[in-house]
């Protein structure tokens, strides 16, 4: 995947502004970038958010998707960043960019990666609570949300 | 026979009580699905890879499905739905 | 418009990181955050972009599409702001920044500003070409986008 | 007679060589519409305003209708399509 095009797995926090202006740096034709930010919510009592990973694949699905989205939509650049390890409320858990020429396939190819990035990104979260820890169950709505692109081609 | 190397993730790993392991595994396991029916069938914790639950595959690091072949050398990881993002 | 809900034009560029970070400061109950920034495409020789505006309605016009959003969708913050004056290629010219508690509302509520603010928002571009200077048509697939959100509830 | 602002933007502004006038609109001519092709009846430049051209307008800063009312002392813009974002 060449430079323009980039995911990666990281403990570190990110700086949304930097990766922002590095996908459009030096160059004219692009017109729109699209990204979104996930971050921890607060809330019952929430201590931390741990994610947990399966290393070896990770990153393998992450550029998996991003090449999808190439078939799909003409891109001209797409950051991915997601991190693992514990989270406190409040911090930046993924990030996703998608630079092209018009913001219809800007947006659409952003949220289709977010929306298969949650469905097939070997990725876990587990919640610590006042209580002790829990497992995040999986939300059938994000299968919802992933299974809309099987039919809905650009 | 293949010697395979499994992986197993998040509640999963937790519930069966183990990260990864080295198994022969027989001729008539060898796919996804015979595999975890193989595995579920050791009883105890290992019930946690019963038909009902929501178990998902990779092989070579790639989503499988129960169908998926497996080869000598291969790595097979179960794990619960995703949730990441 | 409290201080969460903001819109403004200006001639200086912004700082899209610096504008992100201010949306989610000190808050954990923001879950998503979704945005767009609309840059000047270089091509056909284009020298320049020149925005003109119509100040007195311009920022009511922005404020009131950032209204309608939040009638649409459960909102914790916007940022709004478009540039006018004359832009070199590769400049940004707008950014939209939407937090909701999850990416489904982020999303669709960044579109629908975008989409009314293409087509309700008092802005006009004139594009410096090497024969001479010429005004902007509007597109008719902005009409049908913004056209798009009159049935489509969510 | 209601004395109304009226303002012109863009390629409109450029077309009928005004940014804005003061004018003293009779009673009959009292809606955007109304107003619109008495304008237009200047006849030269103005002609870019007939009906046929995308005009668009706003009356004290607001899109507004052909059957829009006009009020003595509102703000009342004609501009075309608009391009932004």
């Amino acid at each position: 995947m060449e430079e323009a095009f980039r995911v990666s797995v990281s403990e570190a926090d990110f700086d949304v502004g930097a990766e922002l202006d590095a996908l459009a740096a030096g160059r004219s034709d692009i017109g729109a970038v699209a990204s979104f930010v996930g971050r921890v919510r607060g809330g019952e009592g929430l201590i931390a958010m741990s994610l947990e990973h399966y290393p070896a694949m990770t990153e393998k699905a992450l550029a998996g998707i991003v090449s999808q989205a190439r078939v799909r939509w003409p891109l001209m650049g797409v950051r991915v960043i997601h991190r693992v390890g514990r989270l406190l409320p409040g911090a930046q858990i993924v990030m996703v960019a998608v630079a092209s020429g018009h913001r219809g396939a800007a947006f659409e190819a952003c949220e289709f990666i977010m929306d298969f990035l949650k469905t097939r990104a070997p990725f876990w979260k587990k919640e610590e609570l006042p209580g002790g820890a829990r497992w995040v169950d999986a939300r059938e709505s994000d299968d919802a949300a992933a299974a809309r692109w099987d039919t809905d081609q650009p | 026979m293949a010697v395979v190397k499994i992986l197993y993730f998040a509640s999963l790993r937790e519930a069966v009580g183990c990260d990864q392991e080295t198994l022969d595994v027989p001729d008539e396991a060898g796919t996804v699905g015979a595999l975890r029916a193989l595995l579920c069938a050791r009883g105890g914790d290992w019930s946690a890879l019963e038909g009902g639950r929501a178990v998902r595959a990779a092989v070579n690091q790639v989503l499988a499905r129960p169908e998926t072949v497996i080869a000598a050398g291969d790595e097979v990881a179960f794990f619960p739905p995703v949730t990441g993002g």
